[in-house]
């Protein structure tokens, strides 16, 4: 059970996927603009990833080193991904147009969300059993969602104030996100894991 | 003794020293004097006017007809010839349609005006009397007061309030009032009270006036009417706060005293009502306080309706020193005026002279989110964040931080050290939403 | 009456004051804390330090300034408070460029490129001191003790940290020795002194109407309150409340920094939130992170979901309440 | 078609990293150093020249509706190729990209790329276009990455150049220093645009 | 080999199934053509078309009830485009810029007081019916200025705001915001324009303003194809514009409150004809 909570706490607060490992900062600084958003997009990154570390688990296992041919590992998971995302995509189109309104050209970015298949790639590196793989990939998209809202939040208010031209949009996105990502530097060695 | 109060607030040096002992005292009204009498002296639709150039009229006569449920009558304040019917700068700085009456000097009173004994009325032809003799809201905000007191049939009320507070600073008219004429005040309660049927009655006062509250407690003893002492603290005269510090009951969000239960009617008002009942006399004058440093002598004033600023300044000893700024009403929700020309109009409770120095010109500086406004805020709202999200065209954001339940009272940037003026962002907030609802 | 007269929204009067006295009331409330510690480090190097942050702070501002065309603010204090800040959470016997380096990435990073005062979402002195600390661990933990002046890097949270990580439990000679912090037995440490000190600069701020106490005691208490449990379960390993209390900067971090206007919450709700997380954070990341002072960081955490909290506590407004009887 | 100005297209006009914001994780996650940055910028270069050219030639085969996962296929197939190449004969730097080289595939870039340009032009244009965009791509690692090294570890390329005196600021090659590094290197060039 | 072609495929096949039968399951219409107008359209989200947006017009267009020739901003370019998605031919309008009518810089207006708050025209008009004493004038504090999404203008150093008629696509909105109506629009082919915006006797301007309108009628009289005078106030009758007369008829104007953008833009502008 306490190796279940290191690996949650490690992925949410102390590797986080964006502020310490730089995984899927395209949505990040994208969809960041705005709390409600964020928390939209977070919560499909948490479902897509958790969804996705369960399949390329069981590709990995039980049809890649089967046959041997792990070294077709990414092509075989961003094809799992990709298609994922499109049946999400799909799926929400059809069950919730305001939500869909509102990610609107975000959830195509999440096939190319290096976080999804960064994860799935390092779930097999570190050697994640099933389980450990669904919670670390919940923990990831939980921190990514965490400094996602978070970032929002802050933005929304930076937005407000008189940035210098220069600075304006990307640059004082990164700057924020450098601070936070100097902030969550506090977790460091807060667990081992 | 625990003085009671609202949440929120603040409390402002409130500088009534200068007036509150000095007994009011009549403006002089000469032969040949102009006063300007407003169309629009009340909250709702203008009146018409039913006289024209050349007329002759007596004090009391009826010159303008009301226009509508929410609207009043208006009366010649002084008899003489009517020189003008045409716009004339008002109160809001523009020009806007008004009487104009040369005075004959003879203040002759129009015979046909006739007092009734209230008890032999009935409530109806009580609210009657009260919207022909034009009373609106003596507190400054001149609301139609018979429309006040024509509640709808499912809404029960259980308590009359009367606003002796008078929270502005400088202002002392109503406690003058309330020492010099406590009989007429508490006749004009006990008629209010037959109107709308309320077993309950009480007459907030802040608890610096003392000897007001010690004089109108003996008047009210055994006759139904309580006075509560209530903590010094800005705005306290706020209908809402008011209802909170003495019932402890709020007014719902978005609704009227009269949704929890109360009515709310100035001092000043109920003494117009007892004259305008008993005496048959309509709104042509009013109590008015001229004070502020750069005024000779300050007084507390019986104006006539319609007289300019300039004359009420003249009689106090004339403008000292530089002037700077002039104030109709209070300083907190007073209105700057942009010349002594203007008329007084029912609604002027005061007038305040600012000398140069006194006119607050630092330039705004950033907000640092001190949180000062917040915690000023009578109404619970964050005026810091709707202000800027309304100077950044965000009215949606604005609304939903319940920017339309600012009550204009002023304390945030009263106490905002970087000096941004809040409450003007707040009211664009508030004129862009309700022009946002009116179209949809 | 030709005078052309001035007209503005009302409220007409003000209760006068201004952000700059504010800023001015805070360094009078920091001023015993600040004679106190360069005192207490022998005067000259201290001194150095501190002039030389509040060089580079408002070098840096009014230099960007400049640049950018815009009024300069220097005087506003705000510059002058940041440096102050930044000198109290470095070793006294810092070298002179950290501490003018500091200085310029605190006003810089931290402030101005999100538009100068009032905009920035974290606290700079803070961003200019983890930027140190980051950057030059060893600069910054190597530390002086009071009185005799002797350079040592054993701060007494280091040394503790060091010992729970070595054995698992803090080993009786240093539990008996840790009782000496409160009188400054430790590297950079001036303990119950400094203690009293910032408590009555915090109570002047908070009797000035600068700061309210809702962040303080919230801060405070809740690190009181959980070091206190893990103190009780473990006391062997976990020190005690009252030497959490007087170690590191969890007093100047509860009283000056956490009660930064610009980056905290508004309503007193928000702050209590706001210091309750930064009392937590501490204390985790003090008895089980990677650093052994978690003060800048918690707070700094914490000014990072500032806006969301924020947005989460907005109050209920007046009149929504429902009407009973 | 004049090279020189497809040079300076891909370097500063439509810079990916920098002026288009794209492929912006693996340029914060391996501009530690400047010998890790060009590692990636050449790999990512391989790749997009490739399946530009695959893709250019294929484009008319290739059903618009199943487009998108044709190319993600192979542009997976190439970074494959890559990973195992790199690994074969680069051991040390394949470890140091880490993950980031099966990320190639996820590049914004490069599918960006795909799709904006070479699946409607020509074999031979497209692959110029992959050569100067993952240029533009390589240049902005380099630079990213010479601001952080230099600063961070008082080197370039490996090779110590501020002497022993320079205390190095560490914060650089930490992950904030990243942030930091590239909010820096955009709001400099916002300036220089802006003053052109 | 075979076991990677075969899993490879399997797993592709797989997800093609998937997919196929969510396709069918999940569908949801979407025009083509709302797509392809959204993409034509210069996605300023000015609002000159009325509508809530670019994506909100290309709905509308591509619905076709709505004409293709209400976006202003994309200008000629635009609309043929989107008449060509819809198969419609093209009505191109001809291209409008808006004019601030009024010269009463704080040099040659009179303020009614000394406004102290937000610098914002619609905040100030607030107060007292704002601080300059024509009722009608340019306020000049860049309400408009902020509303402009294509930075076409400016408040000069004498406080008054310019449009930048090459900068300027017609979206109207600061016609909206302006508190004193005070901005019109105009057809970008003429150039002269009154700029004045006071219905006011001609005495009643002469006191607050030296370069307002009076109501002389000199210009009607000098060129009555072009001008009119109603209410105190001359206009330009855009229908019957004239250069030749128009200028004829600017010169006669003794306040001279009648400008050829032509020939420059009200002193301090930065502006260039």
């Amino acid at each position: 059970m306490t190796g279940f909570l290191i690996i949650l706490v490690s992925s949410i607060f102390v590797n986080n996927f964006v502020l310490a490992r730089f995984l899927g900062l395209c949505p990040f600084m994208g969809v960041s603009k705005k709390i409600d958003t964020a928390i939209g997009m977070g919560a499909a990154v948490t479902f897509v990833m958790a969804v996705a570390a369960m399949v390329t688990w069981v590709i990995q296992y039980f049809i890649l080193a089967k046959f041997g041919i792990e070294y077709l590992q990414t092509i075989a998971f961003i094809l799992v991904i990709a298609s994922l995302v499109q049946l999400v995509e799909m799926v929400i189109q059809k069950t919730s147009p305001v939500l869909y309104q509102s990610l609107g050209i975000f959830l195509p970015l999440i096939t190319t969300n290096c976080a999804v298949l960064g994860l799935a790639v390092l779930n097999i590196q570190v050697g994640y059993s099933f389980l450990e793989s669904v919670i670390f990939a919940i923990g990831a998209a939980l921190g990514f969602t965490l400094a996602m809202v978070l970032m929002a939040g802050i933005r929304e208010r930076v937005d407000l104030g008189p940035v210098p031209k220069c600075f304006q949009g990307l640059p004082i996105a990164f700057l924020t996100a450098g601070l936070m990502s100097l902030a969550f530097m506090g977790f460091a060695g807060l667990v081992k894991g | 003794m625990e003085l009671k109060t609202f949440k929120g607030g603040l409390h402002p040096p409130d500088n009534k020293a200068w007036s509150e002992k000095k007994a009011i005292e009549v403006c002089p009204l000469a032969e040949g004097d102009e006063l300007v009498v407003l169309l629009s002296q009340h909250i709702g639709a203008p009146a018409e006017a039913c006289v024209k150039k050349g007329d002759t009229v007596k004090k009391g006569q009826l010159i303008a007809t009301p226009k509508g449920f929410v609207s009043v009558p208006i009366h010649a304040p002084t008899s003489g010839e009517v020189v003008a019917v045409e716009p004339r700068l008002g109160t809001a700085g523009t020009r806007v349609p008004a009487v104009v009456i040369k005075a004959d000097g003879q203040d002759a009173w129009d015979d046909s005006l006739a007092g009734a004994d209230p008890d032999t009325l009935t409530p109806q032809e009580i609210k009657d009397r009260i919207r022909d003799a034009g009373i609106v809201g003596m507190g400054g905000a001149t609301f139609p007061t018979h429309v006040k007191l024509s509640p709808p049939e499912d809404k029960k009320i259980d308590y009359l309030i009367l606003n002796g507070v008078e929270c502005e600073p400088y202002l002392t008219a109503d406690h003058r009032l309330m020492i010099e004429e406590p009989e007429n005040i508490i006749e004009g309660i006990l008629i209010i009270k037959k109107v709308l049927g309320v077993e309950k009655a009480i007459i907030g006062i802040e608890a610096n006036k003392p000897d007001a509250i010690d004089l109108m407690t003996k008047a009210c003893a055994g006759r139904g009417i309580e006075v509560g002492a209530l903590k010094v603290q800005y705005p306290q005269g706020a209908e809402k706060q008011l209802i909170y510090a003495l019932t402890g009951r709020e007014v719902p969000s978005g609704g009227l005293p009269m949704d929890c239960g109360c009515v709310v009617q100035n001092v000043g008002t109920a003494a117009a009502i007892n004259d305008a009942v008993r005496r048959g006399i309509p709104l042509i004058e009013r109590i008015a306080t001229v004070s502020g440093s750069a005024v000779a002598e300050p007084k507390n004033l019986r104006i006539k309706i319609g007289q300019p600023l300039s004359k009420l300044v003249e009689y106090c000893g004339g403008v000292k020193g530089d002037l700077g700024k002039v104030i109709q009403g209070g300083p907190m929700m007073g209105m700057a005026a942009v010349s002594l020309d203007i008329p007084a109009t029912r609604g002027t409770s005061g007038v305040l002279l600012f000398s140069e120095g006194q006119v607050l010109k630092e330039p705004e500086g950033p907000c640092v989110r001190c949180g000062n406004c917040v915690r000023a805020c009578p109404a619970f709202i964050l005026p810091t964040e709707i202000a800027f999200r309304t100077r950044k065209g965000l009215i949606d954001e604005a609304e939903k931080l319940n920017a339309m339940d600012c009550i204009e009272c002023g304390s945030c940037t009263y106490i905002c050290p970087a000096r941004i003026p809040l409450i003007q962002s707040l009211r664009q907030a508030k004129g862009a939403i309700i022009a946002k609802r009116r179209k949809v | 009456m030709d005078k052309t007269l001035y007209i503005s929204s009302s409220p007409h009067v003000h209760e006068g004051g201004t952000t700059a006295k504010a800023m001015r009331d805070v360094i009078y409330a920091l001023l015993p804390c600040v004679v106190l510690w360069i005192y207490s480090f022998g005067v000259v190097q201290p001194f150095i330090v501190m002039l030389l942050a509040i060089a580079g702070c408002m070098a840096s501002e009014a230099a960007w300034e400049k640049v950018r065309g815009l009024p300069i603010t220097i005087g506003d204090g705000s510059a002058a408070m940041t440096g102050i800040l930044l000198a109290l959470n470095m070793p006294p016997n810092s070298p002179w460029w950290m501490a003018l380096l500091g200085g310029v990435a605190a006003i810089v990073i931290g402030k101005q490129v999100f538009g100068g005062l009032g905009y920035n979402p974290f606290n700079p002195a803070l961003i200019g001191r983890t930027v140190l600390l980051i950057s030059f661990p060893v600069q910054m933990t190597t530390w002086m003790m009071p009185r005799t002046h002797e350079i040592t890097s054993a701060t007494p949270l280091s040394e503790v940290k060091m010992a729970v990580g070595l054995t698992g439990a803090i080993p009786e000679e240093l539990q008996a020795q840790l009782g000496s912090v409160l009188f400054g037995g430790f590297g950079g440490q001036l303990g119950v002194l400094s203690g009293f000190a910032l408590l009555a600069g915090g109570c002047y701020l908070i009797y000035r109407k600068v700061i309210t106490w809702h962040i303080p005691v919230s801060f405070i208490g809740s690190a009181l309150v959980l070091s206190t449990i893990f103190w009780l379960v473990n006391s062997s390993k976990y020190p005690s409340p009252v030497f959490h209390l007087f170690t590191g900067g969890l007093m100047l971090g509860a009283f000056f920094m956490a009660t930064d206007w610009v980056t905290t919450p508004i309503t007193p709700k928000g702050m209590l939130i706001f210091g309750a997380g930064c009392g937590i954070l501490t204390i985790l990341i003090r008895l089980f992170g990677g650093y052994p002072e978690g003060v800048a960081f918690s707070i700094l955490l914490m000014n990072s979901a500032t806006p969301v909290i924020d947005r989460l506590t907005v109050p209920k407004k007046f009149g929504l309440v429902t009407q009973k009887g | 078609m004049n090279p020189v100005s497809e040079l300076k297209r891909g370097i500063w006009t439509e810079n990916a990293v920098l002026k288009l914001g794209l492929g912006l994780c693996p340029a914060l996650a391996t501009s530690s150093s400047v010998e890790n940055g060009i590692g990636m910028g050449v790999a990512a270069t391989f790749v997009l020249i490739c399946s530009n050219v695959v893709i250019s030639a294929m484009r008319k085969i290739i059903p618009s509706k199943v487009r998108i996962p044709a190319f993600i296929v192979i542009i997976a197939s190439f970074v494959t190729v890559v990973d195992l190449v790199m690994a074969g004969f680069l051991p040390d730097l394949h470890k140091a990209l880490g993950i980031f080289i099966p990320l190639i595939v996820v590049n914004c870039i490069i599918l960006g790329r795909a799709e904006a340009y070479a699946s409607k032009n020509a074999v031979l244009s497209s692959a110029v276009d992959g050569i100067v965009m993952g240029i533009g791509f390589t240049v902005a690692l380099v630079a990213i990455a010479s601001v952080r090294e230099i600063l961070g570890n008082g080197s370039f390329f490996g090779i110590n150049i501020l002497g022993s005196g320079f205390i190095p600021m560490l914060l650089m090659i930490l992950p904030p220093g990243a942030f930091l590094a590239i909010a820096f290197l955009l709001a400099g060039m916002n300036q220089v645009s802006a003053e052109k | 080999m075979i076991g990677a072609v075969l899993s490879l495929g399997g797993i592709g096949f797989l997800a093609a199934v998937i997919l196929g039968f969510a396709s069918k399951k999940f569908a949801v219409e979407v025009d083509p053509k709302e797509e392809a107008i959204l993409n034509a359209l210069p996605g300023a989200n000015c609002g000159a078309c009325g509508y809530p947006g670019c994506s909100g017009y290309a709905k509308a267009v591509a619905s076709g009830q709505v004409d293709p020739s209400l976006c202003t901003p994309g200008g000629k370019a635009v609309v043929e485009k989107i008449a060509q998605i819809m198969g419609v031919e093209a009505v191109v309008a001809d291209p409008m810029v808006a004019v601030v009518c009024c010269q009463g810089d704080n040099e040659k207006a009179k303020d009614k007081y000394k406004y102290l708050g937000v610098q914002d025209c619609i905040t100030a008009q607030m107060l007292a019916g704002g601080p300059k004493d024509c009722p009608g004038g340019c306020l000049g504090l860049g309400t408009c200025v902020a509303a402009c999404p294509f930075g076409a203008i400016e408040i000069t150093p004498q406080g008054l705001a310019v449009i930048d008629r090459e900068k300027c696509t017609g979206c109207k909105k600061c016609v909206s915001v302006c508190p004193r109506k005070v901005i019109k629009m105009t057809p970008k082919s003429a150039t002269v324009h009154v700029l004045c915006n006071s219905h006011d006797k001609g005495p009643m301007v002469k006191s607050y303003c030296k370069i307002g309108c009076i109501g002389c009628q000199l210009c009607k009289r000098t060129s009555p194809e072009v001008y009119e005078v109603e209410n105190f106030l001359a206009s330009v009758k855009y229908d019957t514009y004239d250069a030749e007369q128009a200028i004829a008829g600017m010169e006669k104007c003794p306040t001279k409150c009648i400008r050829d953008f032509a020939a420059g833009y009200p002193e301090g502008s930065t502006f260039k004809s």
